[in-house]
């Protein structure tokens, strides 16, 4: 598996929450964001990240960054490891990656006009000063689809999407090798949206960038990645390349997911059959015994709640981790 | 009908009730109607008998003392001369560190001799030493030997008018008439004592009838206590001076021409018609008139900026800086007026204002470092020349920055003879040299200033005391 | 018509708001019958938050309602006192705010936010107040509501963030909800999962929902009606079949265009619409879509079109409504 | 929890001492006290011998260690001026400082905290100017002014309070609004930016958008939101109150502390200087770490990263 | 184009008339300040025992005292205006010193939290348990009086103050999203510091400053009235005020009219740090 020309290796990264005890001596419940997980990302390649809400999308994202230690585990970007590292090396290596945050409200700085904010990268990096960077900042959000004009406007006076919008022009400021992004255009509209994955393909085909990409919309998933990986609660239970994910998905909850994408038709949505999961939903921080989505599988038997099922290659590439699919 | 409680504002509390242990104005005022000292003052400034009804002078350095029969302590143990004598060995006691041993230092010991009779001895003869008596306060032995010094110092006992019930440290001292004293029936049944730093609140005080007397109003506040119906004035001259140091020995003021161009430039009379507002009278050397050993013989300098200004060119000493110290302690007004004068005669006065300790250090310190100019407010309780120009001018004391070897024989001289008019003239020639030399120059005679209730009866005297036994109440 | 056979829950007549001399929302009508769903769609930053923070009488304090009437159950919300307002306000009409992270008191318990959003409008005890936001949690598919009722929103990942706004908007059972976006978080089974509870209020209470969404497949999940705005104006607005089948605006049929489907080979370029959306300032007289329109003609930039009625309750804002044919080969 | 306060104690034990030994230092390089307690017509030898009996000859870091000594044994030594154990003079001072300090906080936290919401949430109206009018004049009259301006007003021609006393209440009133007034326009004004601060964020819309009536959303969310701020300048503040109550309790002769403190400072008390000193930095450590717990109390994200 | 420029832009809108209004009495005050030496009509120092405690108004030998005359028959016009001046720069420089060692202290020991947070808030608490009039009276004691060693003494005891407000402000904002996003984009911690936390925590440090402003003249003020703030002759406002004090009664002007200008000018203060506060705040300034 190990390819030096690999952008990102994670290997067994584990993060965890609580339980250390508050200042006030509450111990609060351990919660097992993300467990173990191992991902390789290839240069030029997308992978997508999907998985429900609270699975430890955003946690494993902010671990690669740096942003978050994780308890135990490695993260390489660009062959150089991030956990560990000190800040000026964790500066050399965030050269290498950036990240589209998830809430645009508060990842933008209320004080600084959005032109100051795409700057800055370019700024600290000493890439481009004075009427150059002024271009560049131009150029930049004329890419995401906000004109020159904005500039000198502050969030406040955006709606949600535009904010979005300045978030990408900042991840994409610097060309980074490997972005990350924490659900990009699930905030904005579909003609933006449009625009915003023709332009992050656009660099990809260009500069050959690699994108580590969380989204709900499998539809856009379909769209823009090579390899799919599916969380649930922590773990990843299915991993395929796109074409395989989408013809045959494995893993129950995929399945579900799969039925559930809504089509854009109204016809065709309402009278789609979908797979209801029942059952109780678990926490991270009180995980089931076993499989951790017996507890709502359709599938599920005996085995299910006392064996954790690991990630095993099935015939067409796949990596799936169900005893039964 | 009598008032039972007198209550007096004071800047500040004692510091200790220990008589032996503090000298301070305000510590004085209160232990002094606690304890009866051996020798005292009339209104007049003269010293009579308290505690010792006579003395005499078995030779030059001793003398014997006649105690007083029939007083008794607080508790109602008898004073006897045991109590005196253990009184000035006492704070003659290097482990007692008392600060005011030097004042007493001139006593080698003291023995009673009789139940009645104390004899003292002294190291040479010292003609200062009834003087310097009249500070000593006898204390009990028994209860002192009892207690312990630092308890005594809690819970004082004397012979006095008044035994101290309450002492709430830093607020105030209560104290009630002790009905057994010796000498009259004290006037007030309550004396409260309080502590009051600001003028301006002494003042509120006594208008809403809070006290009954502040101590220390300064002159120019006077006008705000004489507005009030309720209140008056209380005034006498004391034998404080106030004085001008000038630096012999340092700085521009090195030059004698520079110092009598100071001493020209000053107008004591305006200072003390304008900024005294009349609370205060000139006078032309460096004492006061309530001052053994004060003469009018000798001319001061009169007011003459011009003849100042000659001198100061003839120094060549135009634009000269000099630095002025001071500490808040002193009045700012006279202190930037005589600035003002200096300068406008050619001299460069800066001043420079700390604390008392700082200014203390600098000023007793090294001459380099003591500034041109410092003012002072001298009174050493004792009403004798020798408490005065012996201490701030002679050479090699703290305060000298000066030194004339004639001057320094005259007031040694006039320290050790007991000839009165002898005296008297050694003095007159030493206030002709310092006149000459102007190490210091006297601008007034200071008056102390108290506010009172119209219906308090009182004559302050000039040591600055305050005898409640002296007060009394008008309805 | 249809629309009549009902009053009307909530309607929004020509409303007009003011953002530093701009009209940023401009002339926007329409309304919603109880047990419909209503929803709006558009660029992001043209107006929908704005106008739904205006039905809750909520404006930012730049924005100013220059013009217009917004009316709940036939009352118009301008004339009521404040006081009556802040009781129809989580009762009568709720909202999902778009930014659920931000809409959250971070240093109050998620738990204590929904309790005092039922307590507000019932004189129910906190126990009683817990049980039925515990209910609300079970409801929006949050596991472990217990735990999760007691802890602060920089806890919970952003989905939950956005399911406690739902909570805390449906607990008072509100006869109107405005969610703006409440999906977008979401990973689709919970999507589904919220979708199926708002058409359950939809169904059993006669909630009236307007909803504010980028996701085609949403409206088309959910929705009764559409209303498309474009720069602040309404666009088109249609019954959800006939808008899908046959936009009558050039812009809603490019916006249609540019969802990736499954016969687009992957990374292939989407359908875009070219340039961006006019700011405020630069609105001209004509139509606001006019600078990106295939089939603008100059009338188009002088002169602002009216909304066209094309039956069916289908109206748009279009000068070439006849000329769509052409959109059609465009986006093909 | 334990190991947080065990570390803060170690700190501040370490800061406690580092005050004293600074302070030590400082003190014994202003001098000492002999000069003062001399009569003025002392000789140089007397002096030399008064202060050696003191033991102030002895080279500082002899007496630095000396001192330490005695701390060790809780031994606070006794003041060479007024000749009593120097923790006693300071202890018998404490009560005033707390009564004056507790009052001033009282006058400050009581007004200015709800004079600053007032003045957040009624932005432009009659009572936010004369509430500013309010805070800016405790802002800009000197302590020594104010209060005796309140004694001649309120003590001398209107006679309703005293001019001057200490313990009782009615004595305190004064002396309270003296020292209170400046804190309490810094606590005025503190509390309204931070409100209005936050009045801008989507949780307020939030707030109103589930039927809360806006003061409901300033009482339940706001407030806290906006503690930050106004919690750290409380912990500062009442540092300030014990020993910045000097001129207040000179005017008012209100036997605390600060007053003693200056006196000591004056007349080179040292020893009553450090008791004092090492009492303030206790008091201000104590509400420092005071401060953070109820940061960590308000805000649970400050709680969780510790 | 810079951050800077960026952010400049714009800065200026519309300003309210109270704002010009004070800003107008600011430059008034201060030009006066300056000008002082030019336009006073006497000399601030020079005495007149005879004419002592006059009232407004009062004429001497064809000088008239507009604001009367203090208690050695000075001119109290003229000893405002250059009072004026030693308020002025005592408390300006003051506040500067503090402020800017204050607030990056604060920030550094909350953004890089760990040893160099305990030492910088231990450094801090030692330095506000030392009674600031402690310190002033040892400083000057050990150091002598003056001018310089006043902004010293003053800027010293008060810059724990700004530390202990940007401290706890760094805390809370450090934890924010776009903080994180900075850091991500390359950001140093010197960049982090004054682009993105600094003005995110200016809200309170003005606060502190403007407040602080008032208070330096205050406190110089204190001093004066122990006798430990500006040497004599030179005068501050509040020298003027602590010999004032004496003669309410008997000379009501000479607090009167320093008084008033320092009313003033903490009015105007606040307001403009009210103002610049909300400019550094986007949101409240569309308003
Ligand atoms: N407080 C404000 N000050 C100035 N302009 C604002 C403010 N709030 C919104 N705007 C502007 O108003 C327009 C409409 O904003 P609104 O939030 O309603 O958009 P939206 O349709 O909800 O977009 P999105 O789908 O991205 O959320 C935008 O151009 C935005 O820039
Ligand atoms: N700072 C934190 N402290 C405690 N728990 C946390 C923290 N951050 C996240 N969690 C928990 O970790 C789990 C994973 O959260 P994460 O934000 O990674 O989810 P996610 O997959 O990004 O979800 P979403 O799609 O909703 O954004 C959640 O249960 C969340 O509550
Ligand atoms: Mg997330
Ligand atoms: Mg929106």
């Amino acid at each position: 598996m190990s390819d030096t020309n690999n952008v990102l290796e994670i290997r067994d990264v584990t993060v965890h929450f609580g339980g250390r005890g508050g200042l006030l001596g509450k111990a609060g419940p351990v919660v097992k964001a993300v467990n173990g997980v191992n991902l390789d990302i290839g240069r030029g390649e997308t992978v997508a990240l999907v998985g429900e809400s609270g699975c430890g999308k955003s946690t494993l994202s902010n671990t690669i960054v740096g942003l978050q230690p994780p308890n135990s585990g490695s993260v390489r970007i660009g062959g150089e490891e991030v956990v560990g590292a000190d800040r000026r090396k964790l500066n050399d290596i965030r050269r290498k990656v950036q990240m589209i945050f998830q809430d645009p409200a508060l990842s933008l700085d209320p004080r600084s006009t959005i032109g100051a904010t795409i700057a800055e990268p370019l700024i600290v990096r000493r890439i481009a000063k004075g009427k150059a960077l002024t271009e560049r900042v131009a150029m930049l959000l004329q890419q995401v689809g906000l004109r020159p004009e904005h500039a000198d406007r502050y969030p406040h006076q955006f709606s949600g999407g535009q904010r979005q919008r300045v978030v990408i022009a900042r991840a994409l400021a610097l060309e980074p090798d490997l972005v990350i992004c924490d659900e990009p255009v699930s905030a904005l509209d579909v003609s933006v949206r449009a625009q915003v994955l023709n332009l992050l393909v656009a660099l990809q085909k260009r500069m050959g960038v690699s994108y580590l990409f969380v989204s709900h919309d499998l539809g856009v998933v379909r769209h823009i990645c090579d390899r799919v990986v599916v969380m649930y609660l922590g773990r990843f239970v299915e991993m395929a390349d796109r074409d395989t994910f989408f013809s045959s998905p494995k893993h129950p909850y995929t399945r579900a997911l799969m039925s559930a994408v809504p089509e854009a038709d109204p016809m065709i949505q309402r009278s789609k059959e979908r797979i209801i999961l029942h059952g109780e939903l678990p926490s991270p921080a009180n995980m089931p015994s076993g499989c951790p989505f017996h507890t709502r599988c359709p599938l599920a038997t005996e085995i299910c709640s006392e064996v954790r099922p690991e990630l095993t290659p099935r015939p067409d590439g796949a990596l799936v981790a169900c005893h039964h699919a | 009908q009598t008032k039972d409680t007198l209550t007096i504002d004071l800047p500040g509390d004692a510091a200790t009730l220990d008589p032996h242990l503090q000298w301070n104005t305000d510590s004085y005022s209160i232990y002094r109607n606690i304890f009866d000292n051996l020798l005292t003052r009339d209104v007049k400034g003269e010293i009579v008998p308290q505690i010792a009804s006579s003395w005499k002078y078995l030779d030059d350095k001793t003398i014997e003392f006649q105690i007083r029969e029939g007083v008794t302590f607080q508790d109602g143990s008898k004073l006897t001369a045991e109590d005196v004598a253990f009184s000035i060995n006492r704070i003659i006691d290097p482990k007692l560190k008392s600060p005011q041993l030097s004042q007493f230092d001139q006593i080698a010991k003291a023995e009673a001799t009789s139940p009645t009779i104390v004899k003292m001895t002294t190291k040479s003869p010292y003609p200062a030493l009834l003087a310097q008596l009249v500070k000593l306060s006898i204390v009990p032995k028994a209860y002192v030997e009892k207690v312990g010094d630092q308890e005594f110092n809690l819970k004082p006992l004397g012979s006095g008018p008044y035994k101290l019930v309450n002492w709430q440290k830093g607020v105030q001292s209560e104290l009630e008439a002790y009905s057994g004293y010796w000498r009259v029936k004290p006037p007030f049944q309550h004396v409260v004592f309080r502590s009051v730093p600001d003028v301006s609140t002494r003042i509120a005080d006594l208008k809403t009838g809070k006290a009954d007397l502040i101590r220390d109003v300064p002159p120019d506040q006077a006008e705000s206590v004489k507005g009030d119906s309720n209140s008056q004035i209380l005034s006498v001259p004391t034998e404080r001076v106030g004085y001008l140091f000038l630096n012999a020995q340092a700085g521009a003021t090195k030059d004698v021409r520079v110092r009598q161009a100071i001493a020209y430039a000053i107008d004591s009379k305006a200072l003390v018609e304008a900024l005294l507002e009349g609370y205060g009278a000139p006078v032309n050397v460096v004492g006061a008139k309530p001052v053994f050993g004060y003469t009018e013989k000798v001319q001061g300098y009169a007011y003459d900026p011009e003849k100042a200004k000659e001198l100061i060119k003839a120094a060549g000493a135009e634009g000269a800086k000099v630095e002025f110290l001071t500490s808040p302690a002193y009045s700012r007004a006279t202190i930037e007026a005589i600035q003002q004068m200096v300068n406008d005669v050619g001299l460069n006065v800066e001043i420079s204002s700390s604390d008392q300790a700082t200014f203390l250090k600098r000023r007793q310190g090294d001459p380099a470092n003591a500034g041109g100019l410092a003012f002072g407010a001298w009174s050493c309780a004792c009403q004798d020349a020798d408490g005065i120009i012996f201490p701030l001018f002679r050479t090699g004391s703290i305060w000298a920055k000066y030194s004339n070897g004639k001057y320094d024989a005259l007031v040694d001289k006039a320290r050790i003879i007991l000839d009165q008019d002898e005296r008297l003239k050694l003095y007159e020639q030493a206030y002709e040299i310092l006149r000459e030399d102007v190490p210091g120059l006297g601008l007034y005679q200071a008056y102390a200033v108290y506010g009172a209730n119209k219906k308090l009866k009182w004559q302050p005297t000039a040591n600055e005391a305050m005898f409640v036994t002296d007060m009394s109440w008008q309805q | 018509m249809e629309m009549q056979v009902t009053d009307p829950l909530l309607s929004v007549d020509s409303l007009t708001i003011d953002i530093g001399g701009a009209n940023v929302v401009d002339d926007v009508s329409f309304s919603v019958a109880p047990g419909k769903v209503m929803a709006l769609v558009g660029e992001s930053g043209c107006g929908k938050s704005l106008t739904s923070y205006a039905m809750l009488g909520l404006l930012p304090p730049a924005a100013r309602r220059t013009a217009g009437r917004i009316l709940l159950q036939g009352e118009d919300l301008a004339a009521m006192t404040e006081r009556q307002f802040r009781k129809a306000r989580g009762k009568d009409i709720s909202i999902i705010f778009q930014e659920p992270t931000a809409s959250l008191d971070p240093l109050t318990t998620v738990g204590a936010q929904i309790v005092e959003a039922y307590r507000a409008h019932h004189g129910a005890s906190r126990a009683q107040a817990y049980e039925q936001a515990r209910q609300m949690l079970v409801d929006v598919g949050i596991a472990d509501p217990d735990r999760r009722l007691h802890q602060y929103p920089f806890e919970l990942s952003g989905g939950m963030c956005q399911r406690i706004m739902i909570s805390i908007a449906l607990i008072c059972g509100p006869r109107v909800l405005v969610a703006d976006e409440p999906t977008t978080a979401l990973d689709v089974t919970i999507q589904a999962q919220i979708l199926d509870l708002m058409k359950k209020l939809v169904a059993d209470r006669g909630t009236a929902i307007v909803l504010i969404t980028h996701d085609m497949g949403v409206v088309a999940d959910i929705a009764d009606d559409v209303a498309v705005m474009y720069a602040g104006r309404i666009a088109e607005i249609a019954p959800v079949h006939a808008l899908f089948q046959a936009p009558k605006h050039p812009y809603t049929a490019l916006l249609l265009a540019s969802v990736p489907k499954l016969e687009d080979a992957p990374k292939a370029d989407l359908a875009t619409i070219e340039g961006t959306v006019p700011t405020p300032n630069e609105f001209g007289v004509g139509c606001r879509f006019a600078d990106r329109c295939p089939l603008v003609t100059d009338k188009c930039r002088r002169e602002q079109p009216p909304l066209f009625d094309c039956g069916g309750g289908h109206r748009s804002a279009c000068w070439h409504i006849d000329r769509m044919v052409e959109i059609c080969e465009v986006a093909a | 929890m334990v190991r947080y306060a065990a570390e803060r104690l170690i700190q501040a034990i370490i800061a406690i001492f580092g005050v004293l030994t600074i302070v030590f230092v400082v003190m014994h390089l202003s001098g000492d006290p002999t000069l003062l307690l001399v009569p003025q017509d002392a000789s140089a030898e007397m002096i030399a011998q008064l202060r050696q009996q003191l033991g102030f000859d002895r080279p500082i870091w002899v007496q630095y260690l000396d001192y330490l000594r005695g701390l060790a044994h809780f031994d606070f030594g006794i003041s060479v001026v007024q000749r009593v154990p120097a923790a006693d003079i300071v202890a018998s001072r404490v009560p005033y400082t707390v009564m004056l300090a507790s009052g001033a906080l009282l006058v400050a936290i009581g007004m200015g905290i709800p004079a600053g919401i007032v003045m957040a949430t009624r932005r432009g109206g009659w009572l936010e100017r004369l509430l500013t009018a309010i805070v800016v004049t405790g802002q800009s009259v000197p302590t020594f002014l104010s209060g005796i301006v309140l004694i001649f007003v309120f003590g001398v021609t209107l006679r309703w309070l005293p001019t001057s006393g200490s313990g009782d209440f009615v004595s305190l009133i004064m002396p309270s609004i003296a020292l209170g007034a400046l804190s309490m326009s810094t606590f005025a004004r503190m509390t309204r930016i931070s409100i209005i601060d936050e009045l801008g964020k989507d949780y307020v819309r939030a707030g109103r958008a589930r039927g809360l009536s806006l003061s409901a959303v300033v009482f339940r969310h706001v407030l806290r939101n906006a503690a930050i701020p106004v919690i750290t300048i409380a912990a500062l503040e009442i540092g300030n109150l014990l020993a910045g109550a000097v001129i207040v309790e000179t005017v008012f002769a209100w036997p605390g502390i600060g007053q003693l403190a200056i006196q000591s400072i004056q007349s080179r008390d040292f020893l009553v200087v450090q008791v004092i000193v090492l009492l303030i930095s206790f008091v201000y450590v104590m509400t420092s770490v005071l401060a953070d717990l109820v940061y960590a109390i308000v805000d649970p994200r400050i709680r969780m990263a510790r | 184009m810079n951050t800077a420029t960026f952010a400049i832009r714009q800065r200026i809108r519309r300003v309210p008339l109270s704002v010009i209004v004070v800003s107008t009495l600011l430059l008034v005050i201060v030009l006066l300040a300056i000008l002082a030496p030019w336009i006073a009509p006497a000399d601030p120092a020079k005495q007149n025992l005879l004419a002592r405690l006059k009232p407004p108004g009062f004429e001497l030998r064809g000088i008239t005292y507009w604001l009367g005359t203090d208690d050695l028959g000075r001119d109290l016009l003229s000893r405002t205006l250059y009072g004026a001046g030693v308020s002025l720069s005592v408390a300006i420089l003051s506040v500067v010193v503090s402020t800017l060692l204050g607030v990056t202290l604060g920030m550094v020991a909350g953004w890089f939290r760990g040893k160099i947070e305990v030492i910088i808030m231990r450094l801090v608490d030692i330095m506000m348990s030392i009674p600031a009039i402690l310190l002033a009276v040892l400083t000057v004691a050990v150091l002598g009086p003056g001018f310089l060693k006043l902004v010293l003494v003053l800027g010293l005891t008060r810059w724990p103050r700004y530390t202990r407000v940007a401290y706890a402000q760094t805390l809370q904002v450090a934890n924010l999203p776009f903080i994180k996003a900075s850091e991500l984009a390359g950001a140093g911690a010197a960049r982090i510091l004054f682009h993105h936390i600094l003005p995110n925590i200016a809200g309170p440090v003005l606060i502190v400053t403007t407040a602080e402003f008032g208070l330096m003249i205050l406190m110089e003020a204190g001093l004066s009235f122990l006798g430990l703030g500006i040497q004599p002759p030179a005068a501050s406002w509040g020298s003027i005020m602590s010999v004032g004090r004496q003669y309410l009664e008997r000379a009501w002007w000479i607090v009167a009219f320093p008084g008033a200008c320092l009313f003033l000018l903490v009015f105007s203060v606040n307001v403009l740090g009210d103002w610049l506060r909300d400019q550094l705040d986007p949101r409240s300034r569309s308003r």
